[in-house]
C-alpha cells in the first residue's frame, strides 16, 4: 500500500459524474424505482414478504450508523445508500427468511460489502451480493426457497429445472412469469415491477442502458445456444430471462457505480460476461439461480474490462 | 479430450489453488500490490509449477518408489524444486537475459511458494499419470496466476480510496482474497 | 536467564508469528477450520521448529555460508519427514484432516526465517528458547482462530457442543472465504486496539504490519529478494 | 577448493544422517502407521455395516479384481459361513471424492448397511451424509432400485446437500454393480 501523499494528484473515489444530482438524490431514485416490485411482493407473499423487507432496511441503516461510530467518522446513514443495500438484500431473500436471517445478511452486506473498503464508493462489489452469497454459503437450508416454501401453492420454476429436468417445470406460460407468479427472491421475481423501475431509472439517467442490455443478450444469446442444441433438456431463453433475479439483477445490482466499469465497450463486455455467465451456472453449476454469482465474479474483472480506454491524445 | 479439458478448468477455477485450496498465500498477498508484480510472479510460478511437479513425478516414479523410499516424499521434492529453481534462475541469466529480467526477482521466492510444492504433492496423492500431471500443474499455476492478477487490479484501485486506517496493508488483502474465493464459489459443482 | 526469557516471550505476543509477523500464512488459513486441528498443526510446528533451531544451532559454525541454505532444508525436511511419519503412528486421524500441509511446514516461512535469522546466529539454548516461544505463539493463534471459527462455523469447539439449541451454524466461517475474511478482520481488529491505545498516548495512528517479502526471513535469505 | 571440498563434505554428511535416522524411525512406526489406517478407516466403517460376525473381517479380508481395478472385501463369517461382506467403493462429491463402505447381507439378499470413510464435503452441510439420519435409509434396503427419490427411487436427499446425496447414492450403486458381477466368487473363497 503506498502512502496517500496529499500532494500528489490521486483519483479519488467514484462515482466521478458530477450533474447536480447528489447521491441522496440518486439513492431516493433508485428506491423509487424499486417501488412497484415491493408492491407486488407484498401483494403475492403477504405480510411476511413485507416484515423481511423492513427487517433488512432497519438492520442495515443501524450497522451503517454503529460503523461510523467505531470508525470516527460522520455518519452518512442520511443518503440512503444503507437503505438501498439493505433494500437490495431483502429483494433476493425468499419471504419465509426468519428475522436473524435478514438482519445479520443485511449487516454482513453492510460491513464487509461497503465498510470495510471506507464507505459509499469503495467497494469493488455490489454490496447486497456480498451479504446474500455469505448467506446461501451458510444457511443453505433458509436461502433453499423450495424446501421453505412447501406452503404455497407457487413454484420455483429455477429449482425444478435444476433438480428434476425441464419437463417438470410447473409454470412456463411466459405471461405468469411475467407478472410474478414464481418463487425465488421476494422482489426479484417480480418481473414486471422491476422492469418498470429499471427503465424509469435509464429514462432518468441514474443508470446506463448499456449494462442491463448486455446482461440480458449475453443470457439470452448463451441459453439460445443450448436450446438450440437439446430443446427438451435446456428451457428456452425466454424462460431463463423472465425467471430468477435476472432482470433486477441487470437492472439493479450490475448497475452499482463503483463495481462496473464506466466506458462504453468496457460496460458491454461486463454486461456480456454477467449474461453468459448466468446461464452457464444455471446449467453446469450448483445454484439453481446464478445472478448473483455470476456479477459478483464479473465484479472481480472491472478493473480488467477498465484496461480498455481510449488512447490518450498525442499518443501514437 | 473432454476428460483433459475438464480438469483443465477445473484447476483454473473450480478448485483453484489459492481460492479454494489454500496454498501460496503468502505471495498471494505479499506480490499482489501492483499488476505488473503480479504478473511477473505469476508467469514465474507457472513456469516454475509445471517444471517442479513434473521433475518430482519423475524422481518419485522412477527413483523413490523403486528404492522403496516413498517416504521421503517430502525431503526429496523440497530439494529438487530449491535446486531446480536455483538452475532455472543460472539458466535464465546466461541463455534468456530478457526473460531473466523480467521473472528473475521472483525465482528466490518460489522456493518457499507452498503452492509449488503443494500442487506437485497434490499430483502425487491424486495418482495422476505424467501427462496429467503436467497438465494440471500448468493449469493449477494458471490459477495462480488469474487469482494474483485479478486481486492486483482491485488492490491497485483500492490503494486510492479511504480505507479506515486500520483496513490498510494486510487486512484488506486478505478480506478481498476472501471475497474473491466467495465470487469464485459461482464455479461449485461444475465439474 | 532473563535472556532466555526475553527470547522465549517475544514469540508469544511481540512477535506473535502469525498476527504481528504475517508469516506462514497458508496453515494458518487452511488447517484453521477447527480448533482440534489447529492445535494440531500447531504442535507440529512446535516439534520442528525447536529441534530444527537447536540442530542448526548446534551445527552453525560447521557450515559454509553458501550452502547454509541448503543444510537448513535438509534438516528442516528430515525433521518434517519424522514429523510426518509420527503423526501418522500415533495420531492418524490428525493426519487426515490436516493432509498435505503436514509435508508442506517444510516451506513454511517461519521455519526457514528463525533458522536464518536466529538459530544460525545464537547458541543452542537460546535458539530452543527462541523455537519454543514462537512455536507456542504459533500454536495459541492458530487454536484462537480455529475456535473462533469452529465455534461459530460448527457450533462446537474441540468437538464439543458449546451452543445453545436452535443456533444455526454459520457455515461461511469454516470454508475458503471465511478463513480469509475472519483472519483479515482480525488483524484489522489488532490495528485498531493497537490505534486506540497510540491515541490514549497521544500519538498518530498507523498501518499495521505489513507483509512483504521481506517480512518472510527465508525468502530473504535465499538470495537478493 | 578446500571450501568447495567442505561444502559437499558438509551436505552429504548431513543428507547421509537425516537418510538413516529416517529410515531407523519408519522401520519403527511402519506397522503401527499400517495398523492406523485399517483402525482409523476402514474399522469403524466395517463394524458400523456388518454386524453378527465372530471372525476378524480385516484380518480374513481378501483382494478381488473387477473392471481391471483391484477391490478388497472385508468378510463377515459365523460358524464357518460367509454372512455378510463389506467393500469400499467411492463417488465424485461436491468437495471431493466420497470413499463408502458397503455392506451386504449375503443371506438376506439386501445391503446391511453404509457407512462414510473419507471425504471432504463442506462440514454441517454435505458431510450430513455420514450422518446416521441419511445412512440408516440404507439399511436393509434390497439390491435393486438404490437411487435418490428425485429420480424415481425411495432415497431422501439431504436438503441442501444434493450432490453430496447423489455421491453417495452413485458409490453405493458402484458397490452394487461389483457385489453382483462377484458374489459367486465370494461365496467360493470363503466357503
Amino acid at each position: 500500500m503506498r502512502p496517500l501523499q496529499p500532494l500528489a494528484l490521486t483519483v479519488s473515489a467514484p462515482p466521478h459524474r458530477h450533474c447536480g444530482v447528489t447521491v441522496r438524490g440518486r439513492m431516493g431514485n433508485i428506491l423509487l424505482a424499486m417501488a412497484p416490485a415491493v408492491v407486488m411482493a407484498v401483494a403475492s407473499f403477504g405480510v411476511s414478504g413485507f416484515r423481511v423487507m423492513a427487517m433488512a432496511v432497519a438492520a442495515a441503516i443501524l450497522t451503517e450508523a454503529v460503523c461510523d461510530k467505531f470508525m470516527d467518522r460522520e455518519t452518512q446513514i442520511h443518503d440512503l445508500h444503507a437503505a438501498v443495500v439493505g433494500l437490495s438484500f431483502a429483494f433476493l431473500l425468499p419471504a419465509s427468511a426468519p428475522w436473524w436471517l435478514a438482519a445479520i445478511g443485511s449487516a454482513i452486506s453492510i460491513v464487509l460489502g461497503k465498510m470495510v473498503f471506507g464507505g459509499l464508493g469503495g467497494s469493488p462489489f455490489c454490496a447486497p451480493l456480498i451479504g446474500w452469497a455469505v448467506c446461501r454459503l451458510s444457511w443453505p437450508l433458509f436461502m433453499d426457497l423450495d424446501a421453505s416454501m412447501l406452503n404455497v401453492e407457487l413454484t420455483y420454476p429455477l429449482a425444478q429445472l435444476k433438480n428434476f429436468g425441464l419437463g417438470f417445470v410447473s409454470v412456463t406460460d411466459l405471461g405468469q412469469l411475467f407478472m410474478g407468479r414464481q418463487l425465488g427472491g421476494l422482489g426479484a421475481v417480480q418481473i414486471a415491477g422491476v422492469l418498470i423501475g429499471g427503465l424509469y431509472l435509464i429514462l432518468r439517467k441514474h443508470i446506463s442502458w448499456i449494462i442491463p442490455v448486455g446482461v440480458i443478450a449475453g443470457a439470452l444469446i448463451t441459453a439460445a445456444l443450448f436450446n438450440a442444441a437439446d430443446p427438451n433438456v435446456y428451457a428456452p431463453a425466454t424462460f431463463h430471462v423472465l425467471t430468477g433475479s435476472m432482470m433486477f439483477g441487470a437492472f439493479f445490482l450490475a448497475t452499482d457505480g463503483p463495481s462496473s466499469p464506466n466506458r462504453r465497450i468496457p460496460m458491454l463486455l461486463f454486461g456480456l460476461l454477467i449474461g453468459v455467465m448466468i446461464i452457464i451456472i444455471r446449467v453446469y453449476g450448483v445454484y439453481p439461480d446464478g445472478t448473483p454469482f455470476a456479477i459478483l465474479l464479473a465484479s472481480l474483472f472491472t478493473p480488467v474490462f477498465e484496461r480498455i480506454r481510449p488512447k490518450p491524445f498525442g499518443v501514437r | 479430450m473432454q476428460e483433459y479439458f475438464l480438469l483443465f478448468i477445473g484447476a483454473i477455477f473450480v478448485n483453484n489453488i489459492v481460492l479454494a485450496q489454500y496454498l501460496g498465500n503468502c505471495p498471494f498477498i505479499g506480490t499482489s500490490k501492483e499488476s505488473g508484480v503480479a504478473i511477473g510472479m505469476g508467469a514465474a510460478v507457472v513456469f516454475v509449477a509445471t517444471m517442479a511437479a513434473a521433475i518430482t513425478w519423475l524422481v518419485q516414479a522412477y527413483i523413490l518408489v523403486p528404492l522403496g523410499l516413498g517416504f521421503l516424499q517430502t525431503l526429496a521434492f523440497i530439494l529438487v524444486i530449491a535446486s531446480l529453481v536455483q538452475f532455472v534462475e543460472m539458466f535464465l541469466k546466461k541463455m534468456v537475459p530478457p526473460l531473466y529480467k523480467s521473472l528473475g526477482i521472483f525465482l528466490p521466492l518460489i522456493t518457499t511458494n507452498c503452492a509449488v510444492m503443494g500442487i506437485a504433492l497434490i499430483c502425487q496423492r491424486e495418482e495422476l499419470d505424467l501427462k496429467t500431471t503436467i497438465l494440471f500443474s500448468f493449469a493449477s499455476g494458471l490459477g495462480f496466476m488469474l487469482a494474483l492478477v485479478l486481486l492486483a487490479g482491485i488492490r491497485e484501485r483500492l490503494a486510492v480510496r479511504r480505507l479506515p486506517i486500520a483496513m490498510r496493508g494486510t487486512p484488506i488483502g486478505l478480506v478481498m482474497a476472501g471475497l474473491m474465493s466467495l465470487a469464485f464459489f459461482a464455479f461449485k459443482g461444475m465439474i | 536467564m532473563s535472556k532466555l526469557w526475553k527470547e522465549f516471550s517475544k514469540g508469544l505476543w511481540k512477535e506473535l508469528p502469525p498476527f504481528k509477523l504475517v508469516l506462514g500464512l497458508c496453515p494458518v488459513l487452511a488447517v484453521t477450520n477447527t480448533a482440534n486441528n489447529g492445535l494440531g498443526m500447531g504442535a507440529a510446528v512446535i516439534f520442528v521448529l525447536t529441534l530444527s533451531n537447536l540442530l542448526v544451532s548446534l551445527v552453525r559454525k560447521a557450515i559454509p555460508a553458501k550452502v547454509r541454505i541448503a543444510c537448513f532444508i535438509v534438516i528442516a525436511a528430515s525433521l518434517v519427514v519424522a514429523v510426518e511419519l509420527l503423526m501418522q503412528a500415533f495420531s492418524y486421524p490428525l493426519y487426515q484432516q490436516l493432509g498435505i500441509f503436514v509435508p508442506l511446514i517444510v516451506v513454511n516461512c517461519i521455519i526457514l526465517g528463525r533458522a536464518e535469522a536466529f538459530a544460525s546466529k545464537n547458541p543452542p539454548l537460546l535458539s530452543i528458547a527462541d523455537g519454543l516461544g514462537m512455536g507456542i505463539g504459533f500454536t495459541m493463534s492458530l487454536t484462537f482462530l480455529g475456535s473462533l471459527r469452529e465455534i461459530l462455523g460448527q457450533g462446537t469447539w474441540f468437538g464439543m457442543h458449546v451452543t445453545w439449541d436452535g443456533f444455526e451454524p454459520f457455515g461461511f466461517m469454516v470454508q475458503a472465504p471465511g478463513a480469509f475474511v475472519s483472519l483479515g478482520v482480525l488483524l484489522a481488529l489488532m490495528n485498531f486496539m493497537e490505534n486506540v491505545r497510540r491515541k490514549r498516548r497521544g500519538l498518530k495512528a498507523v498501518e499495521g504490519p505489513s507483509h512483504d517479502c521481506g517480512s518472510c526471513g527465508a525468502c530473504g535469505s535465499s538470495s537478493k529478494c | 577448493m578446500k571450501e568447495m571440498i567442505k561444502m559437499v563434505v558438509v551436505l552429504s554428511v548431513l543428507c547421509a544422517i537425516s537418510g538413516s535416522g529416517l529410515a531407523a524411525l519408519k522401520q519403527v512406526t511402519e506397522p503401527i502407521i499400517e495398523e492406523q489406517v485399517l483402525t482409523y478407516v476402514q474399522a469403524p466403517a466395517i463394524e458400523s455395516v456388518l454386524t453378527g460376525y465372530d471372525n476378524d473381517p480385516i484380518k480374513d479380508r481378501k483382494k478381488f479384481e473387477y473392471d481391471g481395478q483391484v477391490v478388497m472385501v472385508f468378510p463377515a463369517i459365523k460358524d464357518g459361513k460367509l454372512i455378510g461382506v463389506a467393500l469400499e467403493t467411492a463417488s465424485k462429491g461436491f468437495g471431493g471424492q466420497i470413499n463408502v463402505m458397503v455392506g451386504f447381507d449375503v443371506a438376506a439378499g439386501a445391503l446391511s448397511g453404509i457407512g462414510i470413510t473419507t471425504m471432504k464435503e463442506t462440514p454441517g452441510i454435505g458431510s450430513r451424509v455420514a450422518e446416521s439420519g441419511f445412512t440408516a435409509q440404507f439399511q436393509g434396503h434390497p439390491l435393486k432400485m438404490v437411487e435418490l427419490k428425485s429420480k424415481g427411487g425411495d432415497i431422501d436427499a439431504i436438503a441442501g446437500a444434493t450432490i453430496s446425496s447423489t455421491g453417495t447414492v452413485n458409490a453405493v450403486q458402484n458397490a452394487l454393480a461389483i457385489y453382483n458381477s462377484l458374489k459367486d466368487q465370494f461365496a467360493q473363497s470363503w466357503s
